[in-house]
C-alpha cells in the first residue's frame, strides 16, 4: 500500500508539470502589459521597459518557464505582481480557508447525500425517491450564487441567524457551505441513489435475502459499501467542483480563501498568483483523488489486492 | 444457393419492404415511458424552437438592444410579461434571444468538446498502447485542474467573449469526453462482433464508426446532456465573475447575473433567467436520467 | 397445521407466476405442480426460460416484485405453507373450466387424486375480487427464519453470488449467526469449518471472492447454503459455469453432503447427463409448466411425452457418432403470448387439432410417473409404445 | 470579533446597538499595499491616510492643501521653500519625528519611478535643523503643497527606512490609526494611536476594521445586518432602497472624478474635432446616468469635473442631436463608415458603452463594445492602435488635470490630441506662481479645452458613501476619501 | 500423404500481464485435412479460443506459423492478409455478442458481400443475403430485424451465414453451440454437418462440451495449459484415451442416460495459471500418476499409434 501512495504521489509531478506548463502558456497569450499596469498609467516607457527588464519579462518564455521551474521547486512560487509578495505566503494565509470551506461543504454534503441516496434507492419509485430525487435534481440544476444571495437574504437579513460575510466564528461558515455543498449534495445523492438500486438488483443481493438475513442486515452489510464504490468516485470529483465553485462562494459571501484570490489575481493579470492558486488547487484536487483511491482501496478488496 | 442468377422478381425481393424496428425507435418509445422525461424533452423542444424563432418573436435590435430608458426596471406586468431591465428593455425578449445564446453556448461547447474528445478517446480505447497513454496522460493534466479554474484561467487569457467562452467550455469538455468515450470503446472493443468485424474483414475505420462508436452512444449521449446542462450552468458562473459573453448579448447567465444587482428590489430580473436556467438544466437533466434508463439493456 | 407429517418436503401445487411489465405480461409459470420426497433429489429439466429459477424463487417467496406477481397456488415446506394464493374467479377450481378471458394464464385444474389434500383446503378463503388474494403467507420474520435454515439456495451463477468486497467466512458466518444464534467468533469458526468440508482449506476464508476460481466459488457458494443444514437445497444450474471436471468435482462433492445430511433436494438444471447423475425424479417442464414426471427410470426409460423425447434425441449419441441428431423443431413460445391449447404443440409432430385447442390434462402411468399431453389416454399410456422409439 | 459581533444582534437591522468601540467598514478590493510608494491606488491612499502624514495635507472638504507635519511655511523664491515642523510628534514605534525623517523620505520616495510626478520636481530636500526643512525645486512649481501631500512625500521614520523596513506590513507613521492586524483577504484591523499630535483630529473610534466584501450585494446586506458599519462603495443598484432605511444615512458626494470618452486624435477619424464635437453633442448623458448608474451620477459636460475653484461649464457641451448632426455634416465623412470600437474595462464602463452605443446608432455610428480587462486596457492605452476608451481621471486639484492636455502626456496616451496653443497655455500656468492669476489661466485652459474637444466627458462620479445614522463627523471628499479619524459615535 | 488444407507449426501466442508472461498457446502444432473436423477440448482459458483466433490471425503470433493451402498466413501483408479472410472465417461462441446490435440481419450478412464486392450491385446482393438465409434456415421475414428481437438459435443462424458469405474453406468454429440450449444445439450442429457437406468446408470445432464434439469431429485434440496434450481420431480417443488428463476429461462427461455409466476418474484441483509456467508437465501437479521426472522436463508431444499423438511421460517409457 505505501508503495502504491508513493507511486502515486510520484505520477502527481508529470501531471504537475503539465498543469504549470498549460497555464503558464495561456496565461501568457492573454495580452497586454504586466509592467505598464503594475507602474500605472504615469509610468513613461523607458520605466515599463525597466521594470519588465527587473521582472525578467523581457525574456523568452521558455526560459521563464524554467525560472519558474526552479522556483517551484524550491517552494517558491514567484512575486505577485499586484502586491510585491511572496505568492506562497499570500496563498498561504487564505488557503485554509478555502480548505475549511470545502472540507465543511464535502462533509456537510456527503452526510447528508448518502442517507438521502440510500432512503431514495430502498424506497425506489415512492413518494420518498421521488421527494428526495426532485430535491437533488433542484440542488444540481440552481445556479450556486443565486442560490447564495437568496440564503443571504433568508438566513442572514430575515431570520438574522447566520453573518453575511466573513470567516469569523462557525456561523460565518454556515451559509457558504450550504451553497456550496448543495450541488454537490444532490449529485452525490444522485449518484448514491443509482449505484445502490444497481447493487441491490446484484445476484449476491438475491443470496443475501435467501439466506434469511434481513432487509436492514443486507442494505448495510451487503449493499451499502457496494454502493458506495460509485459513490466515492464522484465524491472525489465534486470535491473538485467544489475546489471550482468556492471561487463563486467565496466571492459572494467575502470569504477569504484561495478561490478569490485566484478571480481578483485573473482580473490583476497576476500571473504568478494565479499559477500560485491553480497549482495549489491541482495539488488539493490530486491529493482528494489520491485520498478517494485509497479509500475505494479500502473498501473494494478487489482493488487493494491489485496494489499489493 | 443453388438457384441460377436470374433476376430477382418483385415478389421474391418482397421481404425488404418489412419495417425496421430500429433499436433507437425502440429506445425512443421507451424513453416515452417516462413521464419526467418526456416532460424535460418538450420543454427542450419548446426551447429550441423559441430560440430557433426568436426573431419571429422579437425583433432583435429594438427589443434587445436599444434601450428605452423611460421604462426601465418595470415590474411583470401585461405589456412586459417579465418586466424590463435596468436599460428598459423587456427581460421576455431577451430571455428568448436569450435561450438562443445560452443554448448554443451549451451545445456548441458541448459538440466541440464531445467530437474532440470522443476522437482522441475512440483512437485511444481503440489502439491502445503509447497512443492511449499520450492521450490519457495530456487528460489527466486537464482534468487535474478543477474545471471551473480550467475556464476561468482560459477565458482570462483570451478575453471575454462568446467565442473565448465557448473555446473555455469547449476545451474543458474534451478531457472529460475523451474519458468517457475511451471507457465505452474498452467495454466494447473487445466485444465479438468487433473481432467478428475484423474476420469479415472490415477496416479499421469502418469498425470504430459502424461497429463500436454506435455501440457506446448510451453513456455517450447521456453525458452529453448531462454535460449541456453543466455548460450552461458554467456559463452562468462565468458571466457572475464577469467573464461571460457581452452587452448587450443576452445570454442567460449575463441577465441573471446582472440582474443580481436588482435583486433586492426587482428580484425578477435575476429570478426569471435563474429560472430559466435552472429548468433547463432540469430538463436536460431529466432527459439525461431518463435516456439512462431507457438505454439500459437490464430494465428491458 | 401439523408440522413435519408430510412425507414431503416440498409440495407445490398449481403455481403460477407472472411478471408485468410495462408493455407485456410475462407467463413464467403457468399451473406448475412438483413434490419432493423427504431426503430425494428432484431434478427440474427444462429449455432457457421454461420457468425454473422463476419456481426456485418462489419457493423462498423472493421473486422480484414488482414485476413477479405469483397470481395462484400454494407452496408448502415440510407441511408448512409458506404462500397460498387462491384465484378469485375460480369458485370451485376442481370442476370449473378454463375461463374464456383467462386463456393466457390458463391455470391447470387440480388433479392430484393420489395425494391427500392438505388440512387447509384451498377453496376455504375465495372472494369474487378481481386481484388474486393471498390466502396464506409466511410474514417476513417466519420467512427469514426459514430462508438459509429450512430451505436454502445455490444460484445459477456463481461468480456473482458471492458479496465481492465481504470475506468468504464472513458470508458463511452470518447465515450461520442468524440462524444458530452463535456468536460471531463461534459463527466464524464453524464457517472455516464448513469451507473444509468442502474441500477449501478453512484459512482461506479470510480472503475475498475474486480470489478464488470460480468452481471454489462454487464450493463456498454450496457451504453457504448447507451452514445451517437444511431441510430443502434448491440448487440452481450450480454447475453451469463450470468446467466439465470442475463440475465433476462438485456434483460428487454435493452427492456426498446431501447424503451426509439427508438433504432433500431439487436440482435445477438442462443437462440431461447432470439428472443422471445426481437425481432420484425428474420433472421436465416446458413453457412454465410441468410435462412429464417420474423417477429416473420412468423418465429415461419409459420416456412418455413427446418433448422429454425430443430432449433426448437432441443429445449427441455417445454410442453412434455418425447417428444425426434429430432436433426438436422451433422455438419455445413467447411466454408472454402462450397459445390456447398444448404449449409444445407447434413443435410436436404427433400434434393434433385438439393440441392446439385444448390444454392437456396430467395423466398417470404409475403413482409416481405422470405426463400431460393429449397422445395418451388412461388405457394406452399402460401400455405405452405410443411415440416411435428408433 | 469583528463583524461587529452581529452575529448576536438578534432582532435585526442597523437600529440594533452598536459596538460604539470598532467600526467596521466594508470595502470593495482590498488594498495591494499598505506602504506608501509601492501604489498609486485609492484604497492604498484611503489606508496611508490613517497610518502616515505628510508635511501637508489635503483638506477633505477644500481640497486646498494645509499643513499637517508642517507648521508653517514659507516660500523662499521660485524654487525654494522652508517648512517648519511640528514638535513632539511621535512614530508608531516611539521614534521622534525631525527634520531627517523628512529628508529621508523624500529622499526614500524619489527612489521609486513611478513617483516622479510627484517627486520630480524637488531638486533637493535639506534638514537646516531638526525642526527646519528646506526644498528646492528644479523649476518653478506650484503644485509643490499638492505634491508634498501626496502619499508618495508621506513621512516615514528614518531608522526603519534604513532598515530596510517592509512598510506594507508594518505600515510605521505618524498617523492616527496603526496597523493592528492585516488578514490578508479578509480584514484589515487599524487601532486608535494614543499619541497623535493632533488633538483636533484624534481619532475617537479606538479599533478601525476593514472587511473585504468584493460582491456589491453582499456589503449592503451586510450593512442592513448591521455587521458592517460603512460601505466604503455601495452598488448603485441598493442606494435607493438605502436612502429610505431610517437608520442607515447614505451621503452622496459629486467627486471630481470624471468619465469620458477618450478618442484617438491621432490615426482614426476622430483627429477631425467636428467628428469628436459631433459624439460631444450627440450623447444624451442623462441617459447614461439614469440607465447604466441607476441616477447616481452627475452628467458632465466640460472637460474638467466642476468641483474645483476653478472648473467652468463655457463652451461645455450639451446633447443636442441637432448640433450633432451639424458638427457631422461640417465633418463631411459618411458616418456609417466610422466605426467606434470603445474599450471597456469593467461592467459600468461596458453599461455606459452600451447607451451610447444605442444613441450614436441615431447619427449612424457603429459602436463596438469591446470588453478587455485592466491590463489588456492599459497596453492598449499605451498605443495608438486604439480607437477609443471610457476613460477615468481624477486628479487632486484642477491644475494637475489640466496638464493633462499638455502634448507632453503623449508619451503616456500617444493617441491623444495635442495643440500647440494648449501647449503653451499649459506651459505658462505651469510657471506662474502667483496662486490668483494661475486660476485664472487655468479656467481659461478649461475654456479653451471645451472648445477644441480632446475627448468626450460623460459624467462625474457620485460616491455614496452608506453607514448607521449613529455615526456622525461623515466627511467625504470629492476625490474620493472618507476621513476615518473625525467619525465618532453618537 | 499431399499437402493438409492446414498447417500449424510451433505456433506460440503470449500476452503481456501484469503478473508476466500468459503462455496462452505455447508451441501448438498439427495438421488438418480438407473437409474435415477438428475438434479442440479443453478447460477454460487453456487457450482454445486464443489458438483458433491465430490461426486465422485475428491475432498475431508471437511466433510459429500457419500453413494454409501451402501459403504461410502468419507472413502474409495486409492485404494478403485480407485475401486471405476469404478463405478462413470464424463462427463465434456468444451468439448474443457477435453481432452488432445496431445492424440488421440483412447488414451483418451484407457486410463482407459488400467488403469484398462479391456482387456487383444492390438487388444482387440483396438476393445473396435472401439465398443464405435460406441457406442457413432464417426466415426472409426477419430480412429487416434486428439481433436483439431475436432467439440465440437465429443469432448464431446468422453468424453462421455471415461467415459462410464469402465461400470460405475453413472455419474456425468457437464454441457455436455452447450458449444454446440442446434442441436448439442440436439444430445448429445438423446445420453446421450439412452445410460442411454442401460447401465442403473444413471445421476447427472449438468447444468444451466432450459429448458434441465427439459427434461434430474427425479427430480431437486435447489441450492444456496452451498446449496439445492429446491428438487423435475421434473414435480412438473415446475409446482410449491415453494422457491422465483426457481421461480424467472424458469420466467427467455427465452420461444422460441410466445404463452405460462410466467409472469416475476425479480429478483434485483446478486449472493453474498459464503466467510464466515452469519447465515441467503443466498437469503434473494433477496427475494421480505424477513422478519427479514429470516435474522436471516437458513431455514432447509423441506418436504412440498411427494418428494418435500424447504428450506424457506415461507414454513415453
Ligand atoms: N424479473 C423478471 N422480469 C420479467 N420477466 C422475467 C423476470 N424474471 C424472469 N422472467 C421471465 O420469466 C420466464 C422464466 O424465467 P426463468 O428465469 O424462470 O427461466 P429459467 O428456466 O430459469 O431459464 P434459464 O435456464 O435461462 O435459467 C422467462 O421468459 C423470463 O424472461
Ligand atoms: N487479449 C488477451 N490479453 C491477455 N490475456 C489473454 C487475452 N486473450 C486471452 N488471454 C489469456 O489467455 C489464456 C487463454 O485464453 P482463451 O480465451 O484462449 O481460453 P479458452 O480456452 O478459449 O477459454 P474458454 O473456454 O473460457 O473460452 C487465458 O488465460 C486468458 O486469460
Ligand atoms: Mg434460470
Ligand atoms: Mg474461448
Amino acid at each position: 500500500m505505501a508503495r502504491y501512495i508513493a507511486k502515486r504521489i510520484l505520477y502527481m509531478i508529470p501531471v504537475l508539470l503539465g498543469v504549470t506548463l498549460l497555464v503558464f502558456f495561456i496565461m501568457h497569450l492573454a495580452p497586454g502589459n504586466v509592467a505598464g499596469m503594475i507602474l500605472g498609467e504615469n509610468a513613461t516607457p523607458e520605466q515599463i521597459a525597466a521594470l519588465e527588464h527587473e521582472m525578467g519579462l523581457d525574456r523568452p518564455l521558455l526560459v521563464q518557464y524554467f525560472d519558474y521551474l526552479v522556483g517551484l521547486l524550491h517552494g517558491d512560487l514567484g512575486t505577485s505582481y499586484t502586491t510585491g509578495d511572496s505568492v506562497t505566503n499570500e496563498i498561504m494565509a487564505r488557503f485554509p480557508y478555502t480548505v475549511q470551506l470545502t472540507l465543511v461543504a464535502a462533509v456537510v454534503s456527503i452526510l447528508l447525500a448518502l442517507p438521502l441516496g440510500i432512503l431514495a434507492a430502498v424506497k425506489q419509485n415512492t413518494w420518498v425517491d421521488n421527494v428526495s430525487m426532485v430535491v437533488s435534481l433542484i440542488g444540481v440544476s440552481m445556479p450556486i450564487f443565486w442560490l447564495a444571495v437568496m440564503l443571504i437574504l433568508l438566513f442572514s437579513l430575515k431570520l438574522n441567524l447566520f453573518p453575511v460575510y466573513g470567516a469569523d466564528s462557525w456561523k460565518s461558515i454556515v451559509l457558504p457551505a450550504i451553497s456550496l455543498g448543495f450541488m454537490n449534495m444532490a449529485s452525490i445523492a444522485r449518484t448514491t441513489r443509482s449505484s445502490m438500486v444497481e447493487t441491490i438488483r446484484q445476484d449476491y443481493i438475491r443470496t443475501a435475502y435467501a439466506k434469511g438475513l434481513s432487509r436492514k442486515t443486507i442494505i448495510m452489510r451487503h449493499a451499502f459499501r457496494n454502493g458506495m464504490l460509485p459513490t466515492i468516485t464522484v465524491i472525489g470529483l465534486e470535491i473538485g467542483q467544489m475546489l471550482g465553485g468556492s471561487v463563486l462562494t467565496e466571492t459572494v459571501f467575502a470569504w477569504p480563501g484561495v478561490g478569490r484570490l485566484m478571480i481578483q489575481s485573473v482580473e490583476g493579470r497576476d500571473t504568478p498568483m494565479v499559477m500560485g492558486c491553480i497549482i495549489l488547487m491541482t495539488i488539493c484536487f490530486s491529493f482528494v483523488n489520491l485520498i478517494v483511491d485509497l479509500l475505494y482501496g479500502a473498501v473494494d478488496p478487489r482493488v487493494r489486492t491489485m496494489y499489493r | 444457393m443453388n438457384s441460377s442468377a436470374r433476376p430477382a422478381t418483385s415478389e421474391e425481393l418482397d421481404f425488404l419492404s418489412v419495417q425496421k424496428n430500429s433499436q433507437f425507435r425502440e429506445t425512443f418509445l421507451r424513453l416515452c415511458q417516462n413521464k419526467a422525461a418526456v416532460a424535460g424533452m418538450i420543454f427542450l423542444v419548446f426551447l429550441i424552437l423559441l430560440a430557433v424563432f426568436a426573431d419571429l418573436l422579437f425583433d432583435y435590435q429594438t427589443t434587445c438592444v436599444d434601450l428605452n430608458i423611460a421604462e426601465r426596471l418595470q415590474w411583470p406586468s401585461a405589456e412586459h410579461w417579465f418586466g424590463t431591465d435596468q436599460f428598459g428593455r423587456d427581460l421576455l425578449a431577451r430571455v428568448v434571444h436569450g435561450s438562443r445564446v445560452s443554448l448554443s453556448i451549451g451545445f456548441i461547447a458541448v459538440a466541440f468538446g464531445l467530437v474532440v474528445g470522443g476522437i482522441l478517446g475512440a483512437i485511444a480505447g481503440f489502439f491502445g498502447g503509447a497512443v492511449d497513454n499520450v492521450i490519457m496522460r495530456l487528460c489527466d493534466v486537464f482534468l487535474a485542474v478543477p474545471m471551473m479554474l480550467m475556464a476561468i484561467v482560459i477565458v482570462a487569457a483570451l478575453g471575454a467573449s462568446m467565442v473565448n467562452l465557448v473555446i473555455a467550455l469547449a476545451i474543458s469538455c474534451v478531457p472529460t469526453f475523451a474519458r468517457i468515450v475511451r471507457s465505452a470503446v474498452l467495454s466494447v472493443r473487445d466485444m465479438e462482433y468487433v473481432e467478428a468485424a475484423r474476420a469479415i474483414g472490415v477496416k479499421t475505420g469502418r469498425t470504430i464508426f459502424r461497429y463500436i462508436l454506435p455501440n457506446c452512444m448510451g453513456p455517450i449521449i447521456v453525458q452529453t446532456t448531462l454535460r449541456i446542462a453543466a455548460t450552461i450552468s458554467n456559463t452562468a458562473a462565468l458571466s457572475f465573475l464577469g467573464l461571460g459573453v457581452k452587452e448587450p448579448q443576452p445570454e442567460w447567465g449575463a441577465l441573471l447575473s446582472s440582474g443580481r444587482d436588482f435583486i433586492r428590489d426587482s428580484g425578477y430580473l435575476a429570478t426569471i433567467p435563474g429560472v430559466c436556467i435552472m429548468l433547463t438544466i432540469l430538463a436536460l437533466n431529466l432527459l439525461g436520467d431518463g435516456l439512462r434508463d431507457a438505454l439500459d439493456p437490464r430494465l428491458k | 397445521m401439523n408440522l413435519n407429517e408430510t412425507p414431503y418436503a416440498l409440495e407445490i401445487e398449481d403455481l403460477s407466476v407472472e411478471f408485468r411489465t410495462r408493455d407485456r405480461t410475462v407467463y413464467a409459470v403457468n399451473g406448475l405442480d412438483l413434490k419432493i420426497r423427504k431426503g430425494e433429489t428432484l431434478g427440474l429439466v427444462g429449455e432457457t426460460g421454461a420457468g425454473k429459477t422463476t419456481t426456485g424463487l418462489a419457493i423462498l417467496n423472493l421473486i422480484q416484485s414488482p414485476p413477479g406477481v405469483v397470481t395462484h397456488g400454494s407452496i408448502s415446506v415440510n407441511g408448512s405453507c409458506v404462500l397460498r394464493i387462491a384465484e378469485p374467479e375460480a369458485e370451485t377450481p376442481e370442476e370449473a373450466p378454463v375461463p374464456a378471458e383467462n386463456a393466457g394464464t390458463v391455470k391447470l385444474q387440480k388433479e392430484t387424486p393420489a395425494e391427500k389434500e392438505p388440512e387447509k383446503p384451498a377453496k376455504a378463503i375465495r372472494r369474487k375480487d378481481q386481484k388474486p388474494q393471498i390466502a396464506e403467507a409466511m410474514t417476513e420474520k417466519e420467512l427469514q427464519a426459514m430462508r438459509g435454515k429450512t430451505v436454502s439456495m445455490i444460484f445459477q451463477d456463481p461468480m456473482t453470488s458471492l458479496n465481492p468486497v465481504l470475506k468468504v467466512e464472513r458470508q458463511i458466518s452470518e447465515v450461520i449467526e442468524k440462524h444458530e444464534k452463535l456468536s460471531r467468533s463461534e459463527a466464524l469458526d464453524k464457517a472455516r469449518q464448513m469451507l473444509e468440508l468442502v474441500g477449501i482449506p478453512g484459512e482461506r476464508g479470510k480472503e475475498y471472492p475474486h480470489q478464488f476460481s470460480g468452481g471454489m466459488k462454487q464450493r463456498v457458494v454450496i457451504a453457504m447454503a448447507l451452514a445451517c443444514n437444511p431441510d430443502l437445497l434448491i440448487a440452481d444450474e450450480p454447475t453451469t459455469a463450470l468446467d466439465v471436471t470442475i463440475q465433476a468435482q462438485v456434483l460428487d462433492m454435493m452427492k456426498k453432503l446431501r447424503e451426509q445430511n439427508g438433504t432433500s433436494m431439487l436440482m435445477i438444471t438442462h443437462d440431461l447427463g447432470i439428472v443422471a447423475e445426481v437425481c432420484d425424479c425428474v420433472s421436465v417442464i416446458y413453457a412454465g409448466r410441468v410435462v412429464e414426471h417420474g423417477t429416473l427410470e420412468d423418465v429415461f426409460d419409459h420416456t412418455l411425452h413427446p418433448y422429454t423425447k425430443g430432449l433426448f434425441n437432441s443429445l449427441p449419441n455417445m454410442k453412434d457418432r455418425k447417428a444425426r441428431l434429430q432436433p426438436i423443431p422451433g422455438l419455445m413460445p413467447d411466454p408472454s403470448r402462450l397459445p390456447e391449447g398444448c404449449a409444445f404443440a407447434d413443435r410436436c409432430r404427433y400434434a393434433t387439432d385438439r393440441c392446439f385447442h385444448e390444454r392437456p390434462e396430467v395423466l398417470h402411468r404409475t403413482e409416481e410417473h405422470t405426463v400431460a399431453c393429449h397422445l395418451y389416454t388412461p388405457e394406452n399410456i399402460q401400455k405405452g409404445g405410443v411415440l416411435d422409439h428408433e | 470579533g469583528c463583524g461587529g459581533g452581529s452575529s448576536d444582534t438578534s432582532d435585526g437591522g442597523a437600529a440594533a446597538e452598536v459596538d460604539t468601540s470598532t467600526l467596521t467598514v466594508a470595502l470593495t478590493s482590498e488594498p495591494d499595499y499598505l506602504s506608501t510608494c509601492d501604489h498609486d491606488s485609492l484604497m492604498g491612499v484611503q489606508m496611508n491616510l490613517l497610518t502616515y502624514n505628510g508635511l501637508m495635507r489635503i483638506d477633505m472638504e477644500t481640497l486646498e492643501p494645509v499643513c499637517d507635519l508642517a507648521e508653517s511655511y514659507t516660500q523662499d523664491s521660485d524654487t525654494e521653500w522652508t517648512f517648519t515642523l511640528k514638535q513632539g510628534v511621535k512614530f508608531h514605534n516611539g521614534d521622534d519625528f525631525t527634520a531627517d525623517d523628512v529628508v529621508a523620505s523624500i529622499e526614500y520616495a524619489q527612489t521609486f519611478p513611478a513617483s516622479t510626478t510627484y517627486t520630480g520636481a524637488i531638486a533637493s530636500v535639506e534638514a537646516v535643523d531638526p525642526y527646519t526643512v528646506k526644498i528646492t525645486t528644479a523649476s518653478p512649481t506650484p503644485n509643490l503643497l499638492y505634491d508634498l501631500a501626496y502619499h508618495y512625500n508621506f513621512i516615514l521614520p528614518k531608522s526603519l527606512i534604513e532598515s530596510g523596513n517592509d512598510f506594507s506590513a508594518n505600515p510605521v507613521g505618524t498617523g492616527p490609526y496603526k496597523l493592528a492586524e492585516w488578514n490578508k483577504g479578509n480584514t484589515i484591523t487599524f487601532e486608535a494611536f494614543d499619541e497623535y499630535f493632533d488633538e483636533a483630529r484624534k481619532a475617537s473610534i479606538p479599533t478601525l476594521e476593514f472587511a473585504i466584501i468584493p460582491e456589491g450585494s453582499t456589503r449592503t446586506m451586510s450593512l442592513e445586518s448591521g455587521e458592517v458599519d460603512f460601505v466604503y462603495s455601495v452598488a448603485s443598484s441598493d442606494i435607493e432602497r438605502l436612502q429610505s432605511t431610517e437608520s442607515i444615512s447614505v451621503t452622496d458626494v459629486v467627486s471630481v472624478e470624471n468619465f469620458f470618452l477618450y478618442l484617438n486624435c491621432v490615426t482614426t477619424d476622430f483627429a477631425d474635432e467636428n467628428l469628436r464635437k459631433a459624439i460631444a453633442y450627440g450623447i444624451n448623458r442623462e441617459d447614461i446616468v439614469a440607465g447604466a448608474l441607476n441616477g447616481f451620477g452627475t452628467p458632465s459636460y466640460s472637460c474638467v469635473s466642476m468641483g474645483y475653484a476653478e472648473s467652468t461649464d463655457e463652451n461645455a457641451y450639451t446633447y443636442d442631436p441637432e448640433l450633432a448632426q451639424q458638427y457631422l455634416d461640417a465633418w463631411g465623412g459618411d458616418p456609417s463608415t466610422v466605426s467606434l470600437d470603445i474599450i471597456c474595462s469593467n461592467d459600468t464602463k461596458t453599461a455606459i458603452a452600451t447607451i451610447i452605443q444605442a444613441e450614436l446608432a441615431e447619427l449612424g455610428i457603429t459602436v463596438n463594445i469591446e470588453e478587455t480587462d485592466d491590463a489588456t486596457y492599459q497596453a492598449a492605452m499605451r498605443t495608438t492602435d486604439l480607437t477609443s476608451a471610457i476613460v477615468s481621471w481624477s486628479p487632486a486639484n484642477a491644475m494637475t488635470y489640466v496638464q493633462r492636455f499638455h502634448s507632453d502626456r503623449r508619451n503616456q496616451t500617444p493617441a491623444c490630441l495635442t495643440d500647440e496653443t494648449m501647449d503653451a497655455m499649459v506651459e505658462e500656468m505651469n510657471v506662474t506662481m502667483d496662486d490668483a492669476a494661475r486660476s485664472e489661466m487655468i479656467t481659461d485652459i478649461i475654456a479653451y479645452a471645451n472648445e477644441i474637444c480632446p475627448f468626450v466627458p460623460i459624467y462625474q462620479v457620485n460616491y455614496y458613501r452608506a453607514y448607521n445614522s449613529a455615526l456622525q463627523n461623515v466627511v467625504c471628499s470629492a476625490t474620493g476619501y472618507v476621513d476615518f479619524c473625525t467619525m465618532s459615535w453618537s | 500423404m499431399s499437402e493438409p488444407l492446414l498447417r500449424v507449426e510451433h505456433l506460440k501466442k503470449y500476452f503481456k500481464s501484469a503478473r508476466g508472461m500468459v503462455h496462452a498457446v505455447d508451441d501448438v502444432s498439427f495438421t488438418l485435412e480438407a473437409g474435415k473436423t477438428l475438434g479442440v477440448v479443453g478447460e477454460s482459458g487453456c487457450g482454445k479460443s486464443t489458438l483458433g483466433r491465430t490461426i486465422i490471425r485475428l491475432q498475431e503470433p508471437t511466433s510459429g506459423s500457419v500453413f494454409f493451402d501451402g501459403k504461410d498466413v502468419s507472413k502474409l501483408n495486409r492485404q494478403g492478409l485480407w485475401e486471405q479472410r476469404r478463405q478462413m472465417q470464424m463462427i463465434f461462441q456468444d451468439p448474443f455478442s457477435s453481432l452488432n446490435p445496431r445492424m440488421t440481419i440483412s447488414q451483418a450478412i451484407e457486410e463482407p458481400l459488400a467488403l469484398y464486392k462479391i456482387c456487383p450491385d444492390r438487388t444482387s446482393r440483396q438476393k445473396r443475403v435472401a439465398e443464405l438465409m435460406d441457406t442457413v434456415g432464417l426466415a426472409r421475414r426477419l430480412y429487416n430485424t434486428y439481433p436483439h428481437e431475436l432467439d440465440g438459435g437465429r443469432r448464431q443462424r446468422i453468424g453462421i451465414a455471415r461467415a459462410l458469405a464469402l465461400n470460405p474453406r475453413f472455419i474456425v468454429c468457437d464454441e457455436p453451440v455452447s450458449a444454446l440450449d440442446v434442441s436448439i444445439q442440436a439444430q445448429i450442429l445438423n446445420l453446421m454437418q450439412d452445410l460442411q457437406k454442401e460447401f465442403h468446408l473444413t471445421y476447427m470445432f472449438i468447444t468444451h462440451d466432450l459429448s458434441v464434439v465427439y459427434h461434430i469431429s474427425d479427430e480431437i485434440m486435447v489441450m492444456y495449459l496452451g498446449q496439445v496434450i492429446e491428438k487423435a481420431p475421434a473414435e480412438k480417443l473415446f475409446a482410449n484415451p491415453v494422457h491422465p488428463y483426457t481421461q480424467a476429461l472424458l469420466s467427467a462427461i455427465p452420461v444422460p442416460s441410466l445404463h452405460d455409466r462410466r467409472e469416475r476418474v476425479l480429478m483434485t484441483g483446478e486449472l493453474t495459471s498459464p503466467i510464466d509456467p515452469p519447465a515441467e508437465c503443466r498437469f503434473s501437479n494433477r496427475c494421480r500418476f505424477a513422478t519427479d521426472h514429470c516435474r522436471e522436463a516437458e513431455p514432447q508431444l509423441l506418436e504412440v499409434e498411427p494418428g494418435h499423438f500424447v504428450s506424457c511421460f506415461l507414454c513415453e517409457r
